[in-house]
C-alpha cells in the first residue's frame, strides 16, 4: 500500500520536473499527447479488467470533445463546466449504450462498439449544421484559471498530468479492492463470478461507464487545448490505436495505461524523427511500414504487454527471488 | 507483492523520458556563416489523402535538391524539412509546432486536407508564423486571416469554373454526387449557391463515402429526378465508379466532375465511362495545349518535366499547389530574409507571380489571390484530357 | 421435523425435446447432507443449475427459505446464501491462489466502485478482513503454503480445495458441490469429507453431487438417484444401495420385477 | 420508389459479394486458428496491385492473376510463420494486434511500391451490364458472385467430405487431441494462413475491375469482411457469405430509401437489431459454457 502510494508520489516528482529537463514547446506537445491518451486507454484498460474489448472508444473522447466544444463555443459556458457536463453526459450515453450491448457475447460486443463508434463518427460528419461536418469546428475556447489562460503548453502540461495521476490511481483504486477482485473473477469466468455472488451485469456496466467518462474527460480537455476538432481524430482508426495501446502496455496493469501510451506515442515521434535521418529520401510510406514491423516485434516479444514483460524480465534478471520456492507440489 | 517492481517502472519511465528527450531533439544545425534556412512542411504522406499528400511531399523533395544546387537563397543553404501527417489535424498541428519550434522554420507550407489546415492555421495565427495551406476549402482564405495563405483555387473558385460548363451546355438542372466529407460538402454549397445565381438548379443531392466500392444506388436515385447534368464531387477511385455507374445505368447526361480527377488514375479506372467527361483544373493537366502565349506555359512545362525525371510518375495539380507554396517562399526569402513578419508582409503583396496553380495576386483582403481566369474547363477524349471549348 | 432449508418442487428442464431434469422433488433440511448420485448424463448438474439460477427451468419451483426463488439471476441466488462448486472447477487462472478465496467473500461485504476507487478507510479495513478471511479458508484445506501462486499452477486436486475453500468464504447457509473428490487422493477425500462435517456442525446445508460411494456411505443423511432426468430413488444410504432400480441403473440391466 | 428496388437489390448484391469473399478468408483462419486476421484485407489489396502490374507488363489476364494468387499466397505463409507464429499461444487480442501491425507494414510496403493512385483491372468478361427486372448488374459482379459461391462449395467440401479437412476441423476444436492423432496446431496454422491468403487475392483481382486498387483498400475491405464475418457468427463459411450479403444489401436499401448520408450507421444499427433479436447470437448466463 505504501509503496504503491510512494510510487505514485515518485512518479508525480518525475512527472512535474520533466517540463524542466525537456522545455521545447514541441515535445511538451508531444507529453501533452500521451497525456490525454493515458487517460483515454487507462479507461480501456479498466474495461480490460473484465475482459471486455471496444472499438469504440475514440467515440467516447469524441463525445466529450464536441459536447464540450459545442457547449462553450456556442453557449459560452465556462470550459471547464462543459468539460464536467461533456464528461457526465457522455457517461450517460455509455450506460444507454450498454443497456442492450453488454449482454452481448465477447465478439458481438466488440461488433457493437465498433458500429458504435462508427455511428457517432457518422453523426459528427453529417450534423453539418452542429458540428461543422468534415470540415469541423473551429474557434473553442481555451481553458483559464481566474483569467489567467492554460493555453501555454507547459500550463496545461500540468493540468493534464495532474488528471492523468488521478486517473491513474483512481483505476488503481478500482482495480484493488472487493470491485478489483470482482473484475478480475468476471474475466477469468462470468459464471465462476457468478456463482459467488458478483453480480456480472453491474459490475460491467460500471467499468464500461467509467471507461467510456475517462475518454470523455480526455476528450473534453483535448478540443480546449488544441481549440479545433474535426470527426477523423474520433474514428475508428483512432479507437484502434487506443485499443493498440492499452495491448501494448498490458491490459491486465493499470500502469499500462501510461507505458502504453507513451510507448507508441514516442515510437511513432521517434520513427519519424529518426527514419529520415537514416534514409534522407523517403517519406512516410517507410515509417508506416517501420511501424508496424515494429508493432508485430513488440508484440512477440511481450505478449502479455510491455509492462508485465519489464516485470517478467526484472524477475529473470534477480539472481534470488523473494517468491517462495516453486515446485513443491507440482 | 505488486510492490517491488516498482523501482523498476520507475527506472523504466526515466529511461523512456530521457530517450524521448534525447531522441526527439534536433540534429544540431549547420554551424557557421552558411546555417541553413528552413522551410517546414507538412503533407499527408499516407492515410486516406495518400494519393494529394505524396505528390506535394515528392515536389518539396525536388524543389529542395533545385535549390540546393542553384546554391540555396541569398548565399545561405536552405532546407525544407518534411512531416507526414497521415491525414490527422492533430499530428498536422504537433507537425507545425515541431517544425516551428524544434527546427526553428521561418515559414511552413502543408495541411493536405482541410481539417488539417484549418488545425494549423489556428497554431500558426497564434505562433505568428507564415503558412501556406494547399488545402482547397473556400473557408482557409475567406475571411483572411494575418499568417494564412492557400495556393490552391479554392474550392468556390472551382465550382465557379464547373459552372460555367453548366450554364454554357443550356443545363437548367443538375444531380449532385459527393463524397461526404470536407471536400464534397464544400462542393455541395458552392455548387448549390452559385447554381441558383445562374438559374442552375440543384435538384439531387446524393452523399456516398470513400470508402465505398459501388454507387449506383446514389446514381439510380438521381436518376428518378431526370436532371440535365450529373454532377460529380470527389477524387478516384469513388470519381471513377460513379462516372462508370452512369453509364451503367444508362444515363445519357453530361457528366461533370471536380477538380479532384486530374490524374490519370481516373481515366484508367473509369475507363469507356471517361469519355467525354469535363472538369475544371488548373492548367497543368493540358500544359501543351496551352497557346504559345500562355504566361504560365513554360513554367507547367517545366514542373511537369522536372517532377516526371525525378519521381517517375506524372505530375499532378496536387504537387503544384505544394510548387507554388514553397517558391512563393523562395521569392519572399529572396527579397526580405529569413525574417516571418516581413516574409508575411512581403507574400500578402505579391502581384503577377506566376505559379502552376495561376497568376497569384495577393492583396491583404485575398490571401489566394487565384481566380476562374486561372482554371480551364478540361474534356476527356479519347483517354486524354484536351481543352474544352 | 423442521422447515426444510431448500424445497424443490417437480422442477423440469427441457433442451429441444430432451428433458435433462424431469419432474424431480426433493428437500433439504438445514444442517442436512444430502448427496445426488447416479450415471453419467441423469442431470445432476443440470439440477445444480436449476437451483442456482444458471438456466431457467422450463417448470417446477424452486422454494429457499420459504420463499420462491426460481429464476432469479444466479448471482443474487448467491447473494442469498446459495453457494456452488464445478464439476470441472472454475479457478480464475490469472489471479493467485488467495485472490481467488477472497473473490469468495464478495457476498458478504460492501465496498462499492466510490468507495474503491477513493480507498475509503472502509475499504481498505474490508480488505484487510478479507484477506485474514481468505487466509484462515486456505489453512483449513491445507492450502496456505501456497496462497501466493498463481492459480492455475496448482495440480488439479489443489486446485479442487482452492474451489472449496473460496466457497466456504462465502459463508453459505447452502452449498453445492459438484463432485467435491474428483481428483483427489483418498487421504485428500477424507479430510474433505471431515471438513463437510465440521461446517454441518456450524449450520451449514449440503447437497453433493458423488461418484465416490465410500464418500457417500460415509458422508450423507440422504441420497437421491436420478437417471435419465428422473429421480428414481430417495433414502437413506444404506437403503438406497439395496434398491434393485437403482442397482439396475448402475450396472446397466433391465429393472427386475418388484 | 417501389421502382428501385431492383437496382437497390442488384447493387446490394454486388457489394455483398464483395463483402462475402472478404469475411471467408476471416473465417478461414479464425475457424481454424482462433486469430482475427486483420491483414485479410492487405491480401486483397497484394493481390490486385500485383496482378495489375503483371498485366501492365502485358502478360495475359489468366497468367497475371495465378502468379499473383501464388505470390501473395507466400506472403500469407510468411506473415503466419514471421509473425503469428513466434506468438501461438498468446492472448488472442495480441494476436489480432500483431496482425494489424502487419497490415501496416504491407500497406507501407504498398504505397511504396506502388504510390497512391488507384490501378484498375479489366473486366474479365467485358460487355455491357445484363439488365435484370429493370435493374442493372455487371457481368464482373456475377464473376464476384459465383466465386463466393463456389468458394463456400469448395470449404464445405474439403471441411466435410475429406479427411484433412475434419481432422482441420477437429484441430479448431481441440489442439491438444490434434497432437495426439499427429496433426500439429501449426502446420494447420500455417495451411489456413497461406489459403486464406490465396482466397484474398482472387478476391480482390475479381473485385478490382468494379472497384479500382488502391494501396489502402485493405482497411475498408477489412472492416466490411470483418462485419459480415461476425455477422455470420465467426466460425462458419456459409453463415458468413450470408452475412456479406446482408450487410451489402442493408447498405443499399438504407442508401437507397433512407437518407443516404447516415447509411453506414443505418447498416450499423440494422445489424444490431438484428443481434439483439436474434437469441442465438446472446450469451445468456451460463448457458452455452455449462450445457
Amino acid at each position: 500500500m505504501t509503496r504503491r502510494g510512494a510510487g505514485l508520489a515518485l512518479l508525480a516528482c518525475g512527472i512535474a520536473g520533466l517540463p524542466f529537463l525537456a522545455s521545447s514547446a514541441y515535445l511538451l506537445t508531444v507529453f501533452n499527447i500521451i497525456g490525454l491518451s493515458t487517460i483515454v486507454t487507462l479507461g480501456l484498460i479498466l474495461l480490460g479488467s473484465s475482459g471486455q474489448v471496444s472499438l469504440g472508444q475514440a467515440a467516447f473522447y469524441g463525445l466529450g470533445a464536441y459536447g464540450s466544444a459545442l457547449l462553450s463555443r456556442d453557449l459560452g459556458w465556462s470550459p471547464w463546466a462543459t468539460i464536467a457536463i461533456a464528461t457526465a453526459a457522455t457517461a450517460g450515453v455509455a450506460y444507454l449504450v450498454g443497456v442492450p450491448t453488454l449482454r452481448l457475447a465477447e465478439h458481438f460486443f466488440v461488433l457493437a462498439t465498433l458500429g458504435f463508434g462508427i455511428i457517432v463518427n457518422v453523426l459528427m460528419v453529417q450534423l453539418v449544421d452542429v458540428t461543422g461536418g468534415a470540415s469541423g469546428l473551429r474557434d473553442i475556447p481555451g481553458l483559464r484559471i481566474a483569467g489567467v489562460s492554460l493555453a501555454a503548453d507547459r500550463a496545461f502540461y500540468y493540468l493534464v498530468w495532474g488528471l492523468a495521476l488521478a486517473a491513474l490511481l483512481l483505476a488503481q483504486n478500482i482495480t484493488s479492492h472487493r470491485t478489483g477482485r470482482a473484475l478480475r473473477a468476471i474475466l477469468g469466468s462470468e459464471v465462476g463470478a457468478a456463482a459467488l455472488g458478483v453480480e456480472v451485469s453491474r459490475y460491467k456496466m460500471q467499468v464500461f461507464v467509467a471507461s467510456a467518462a475517462y475518454a470523455a474527460l480526455a476528450g473534453g480537455l483535448y478540443a480546449h487545448y488544441i481549440r479545433f476538432i474535426s470527426p477523423s481524430p474520433f474514428s475508428l482508426y483512432a479507437s484502434l490505436f487506443f485499443l493498440i495501446m492499452a495491448v501494448v502496455g498490458g491490459l491486465t496493469n493499470i500502469w499500462g495505461g501510461l507505458f502504453g501510451a507513451a510507448l507508441i506515442t514516442i515510437l511513432d515521434q521517434v520513427i519519424r524523427a529518426q527514419v529520415p535521418r537514416v534514409f534522407p529520401r523517403v517519406g512516410g510510406e517507410y515509417q508506416t511500414a517501420i511501424y508496424g514491423i515494429l508493432l508485430v516485434l513488440i508484440m512477440i516479444f511481450f505478449p502479455s504487454g510491455i509492462v508485465r514483460g519489464a516485470l517478467d524480465l526484472g524477475r529473470l534478471l534477480r539472481p534470488v527471488g523473494p517468491e517462495p520456492a516453486k515446485g513443491g507440489s507440482a | 507483492m505488486t510492490a517491488r517492481p516498482l523501482s523498476r517502472r520507475l527506472i523504466i519511465l526515466a529511461a523512456a523520458a530521457a530517450g524521448t528527450a534525447g531522441l526527439l531533439a534536433p540534429a544540431p544545425p549547420a554551424g557557421g556563416q552558411g546555417a541553413p534556412i528552413k522551410i517546414g512542411t507538412v503533407f499527408a504522406v499516407t492515410g486516406p489523402a495518400s494519393s494529394l499528400g505524396k505528390p506535394e511531399k515528392d515536389t518539396a523533395t525536388m524543389l529542395q535538391s533545385q535549390l540546393q544546387s542553384a546554391g540555396g537563397i541569398g548565399g545561405r543553404p536552405v532546407q525544407i524539412i518534411s512531416y507526414d501527417s497521415e491525414t490527422d489535424p492533430t499530428k498536422a498541428v504537433l507537425l507545425i509546432k515541431k517544425a516551428v519550434t524544434e527546427d526553428n522554420a521561418v515559414a511552413v507550407v502543408g495541411g493536405t486536407t482541410s481539417p488539417e489546415s484549418q488545425a494549423m492555421a489556428d497554431y500558426a495565427m497564434a505562433a505568428e508564423v507564415p503558412f501556406m495551406s494547399v488545402a482547397a476549402s473556400t473557408t482557409l482564405s475567406v475571411p483572411t486571416r494575418a499568417w494564412v495563405f492557400q495556393t490552391p483555387q479554392r474550392n468556390a473558385t472551382a465550382a465557379a469554373k464547373a459552372l460555367e460548363y453548366l450554364v454554357a451546355i443550356h443545363a437548367k438542372t443538375f444531380a449532385f454526387l459527393y463524397r461526404n466529407d470536407d471536400f464534397g460538402q464544400d462542393g455541395l454549397v458552392a455548387l448549390r449557391t452559385y447554381g441558383l445565381h445562374q438559374g442552375v438548379a440543384l435538384v439531387d443531392a446524393e452523399p456516398f463515402a470513400a470508402t465505398d466500392t459501388d454507387l449506383s444506388v446514389q446514381v439510380a436515385r438521381a436518376r428518378v429526378k431526370n436532371p440535365d447534368a450529373m454532377v460529380v464531387w470527389s477524387t478516384p477511385p469513388t470519381a471513377s465508379i460513379a462516372a462508370k455507374n452512369i453509364r451503367q445505368l444508362g444515363i445519357r447526361a453530361p457528366i461533370l466532375e471536380s477538380h479532384g480527377i486530374a490524374n490519370r488514375a481516373f481515366i484508367q479506372l473509369a475507363g469507356p465511362a471517361a469519355e467525354g467527361v469535363v472538369f475544371p483544373a488548373g492548367k497543368l493537366l493540358v500544359a501543351g495545349r496551352l497557346p504559345a502565349g500562355d504566361p504560365q506555359k513554360a513554367l507547367l512545362e517545366k514542373y511537369a518535366s522536372d517532377f516526371e525525371a525525378a519521381n517517375r510518375y506524372a505530375a499532378s495539380t496536387f504537387g503544384g499547389h505544394a510548387y507554388d507554396g514553397i517558391t512563393m517562399l523562395a521569392d519572399a526569402l529572396r527579397h526580405v530574409g529569413p525574417d516571418k513578419a516581413r516574409i508575411r508582409e512581403y507574400l500578402e503583396h505579391v502581384r503577377g507571380f506566376i505559379g502552376t496553380g495561376g497568376t497569384f495576386n495577393m492583396s491583404p483582403q485575398d490571401h489566394n489571390g487565384l481566380g476562374t481566369r486561372d482554371m480551364v474547363l478540361v474534356v476527356i477524349k479519347n483517354g486524354a484530357w484536351d481543352l474544352w471549348k | 421435523m423442521t422447515a426444510p432449508l431448500l424445497e424443490v418442487v417437480d422442477l423440469t428442464k427441457r433442451f429441444g425435446g430432451v428433458s435433462a431434469v424431469d419432474g424431480v422433488s426433493f428437500a433439504a433440511a438445514p444442517q442436512e447432507i444430502t448427496t445426488v448420485i447416479g450415471p453419467n448424463g441423469a442431470g445432476k448438474t443440470t439440477l445444480f443449475n436449476l437451483i442456482t439460477g444458471f438456466v431457467p427451468p422450463t417448470s417446477g419451483d424452486v422454494i429457499y427459505r420459504g420463499q420462491r426463488i426460481t429464476g432469479m439471476p444466479a448471482p443474487q441466488v448467491a447473494g442469498a446464501g446459495i453457494i456452488r462448486t464445478f464439476q470441472n472447477l472454475i479457478i480464475f487462472n490469472e489471479t493467485t491462489v488467495v485472490e481467488n478465496v477472497m473473490v469468495g467473500c464478495h457476498r458478504w461485504t460492501r465496498t462499492g466502485f466510490i468507495q474503491a476507487a477513493l480507498a475509503l478507510p472502509a475499504a481498505v479495513r474490508e480488505d484487510r478482513t478479507v484477506r485474514e478471511t481468505a487466509m484462515a479458508a486456505l489453512a483449513l484445506v491445507g492450502l496456505e503454503g501456497r496462497a501466493h501462486d498463481r492459480a492455475r499452477d496448482l495440480p488439479f486436486g489443489q486446485q479442487r480445495l482452492l474451489e472449496v475453500a473460496r466457497a466456504l468464504v462465502a459463508r453459505p447457509a447452502l452449498l453445492l458441490l459438484d463432485e467435491p473428490t474428483a481428483g483427489l487422493s483418498a487421504q485428500e477425500a477424507q479430510h474433505l469429507v471431515a471438513l463437510i462435517r465440521r461446517l454441518r456442525a456450524d449450520g451449514v446445508t449440503f447437497v453433493v453431487i458423488e461418484h465416490n460411494m465410500d464418500v457417500v456411505m460415509d458422508a450423507a443423511d440422504r441420497v437421491i438417484v436420478l437417471e435419465y432426468g428422473e429421480k428414481i430413488a430417495e433414502g437413506p444410504p444404506q437403503a438406497v444401495q439395496r434398491d434393485p432400480r437403482v442397482i439396475a441403473a448402475y450396472l446397466g440391466e433391465e429393472v427386475p420385477g418388484p | 420508389m417501389l421502382a428501385l428496388l431492383p437496382q437497390l437489390l442488384l447493387t446490394g448484391i454486388t457489394i455483398g459479394s464483395i463483402y462475402a469473399l472478404i469475411a471467408l478468408g476471416f473465417v478461414l483462419i479464425y475457424g481454424v486458428t482462433g486469430i482475427l486476421n486483420f491483414a485479410q484485407g492487405e491480401f486483397s489489396m497484394l493481390g490486385a496491385l500485383v496482378c495489375a502490374t503483371l498485366l501492365a507488363w502485358h502478360l495475359p489476364l489468366a497468367t497475371a492473376a495465378l502468379i499473383s494468387v501464388a505470390a501473395t499466397c507466400v506472403l500469407g505463409a510468411l506473415t503466419e510463420r514471421l509473425a503469428v507464429e513466434p506468438a501461438f499461444g498468446a492472448h488472442p487480442l495480441t494476436l489480432i494486434i500483431i496482425t494489424f501491425g502487419v497490415s501496416m507494414a504491407l500497406r507501407g510496403l504498398a504505397l511504396m511500391l506502388w504510390g497512391a493512385d488507384p490501378y484498375a483491372l479489366p473486366e474479365f468478361t467485358p460487355g455491357p451490364p445484363l439488365v435484370l427486372l429493370g435493374g442493372v448488374l455487371v457481368r464482373q459482379a456475377v464473376w464476384a458472385i459465383g466465386l463466393s459461391v463456389a468458394v463456400v462449395g469448395a470449404l464445405f467440401t474439403f471441411f466435410v467430405r475429406t479427411v484433412p479437412g475434419a481432422a482441420v476441423r477437429a484441430c479448431a476444436d481441440n489442439a491438444f487431441a490434434c497432437r495426439l492423432v499427429g496433426i500439429s496446431p501449426r502446420r494447420v496454422s500455417l495451411a489456413a494462413f497461406t489459403l486464406s491468403a490465396a482466397l484474398g487475392a482472387v478476391a480482390g483481382i475479381v473485385i478490382t475491375p468494379i472497384t479500382g486498387a488502391t494501396y489502402d483498400m485493405g482497411l475498408g475491405l477489412g472492416l466490411k469482411g470483418f462485419v459480415a464475418a461476425v455477422i455470420g457468427g465467426l466460425g462458419n463459411a456459409p453463415a458468413a457469405v450470408v452475412g456479406g450479403y446482408l450487410v451489402g444489401i442493408i447498405e443499399s436499401l438504407a442508401t437507397g430509401y433512407l437518407v443516404p448520408g447516415y447509411a453506414g450507421a443505418i447498416t450499423f444499427l440494422v445489424l444490431l437489431a438484428v443481434l439483439f433479436l436474434q437469441r442465438e447470437g446472446v450469451l445468456h448466463g451460463a448457458q452455452r459454457r455449462q450445457a
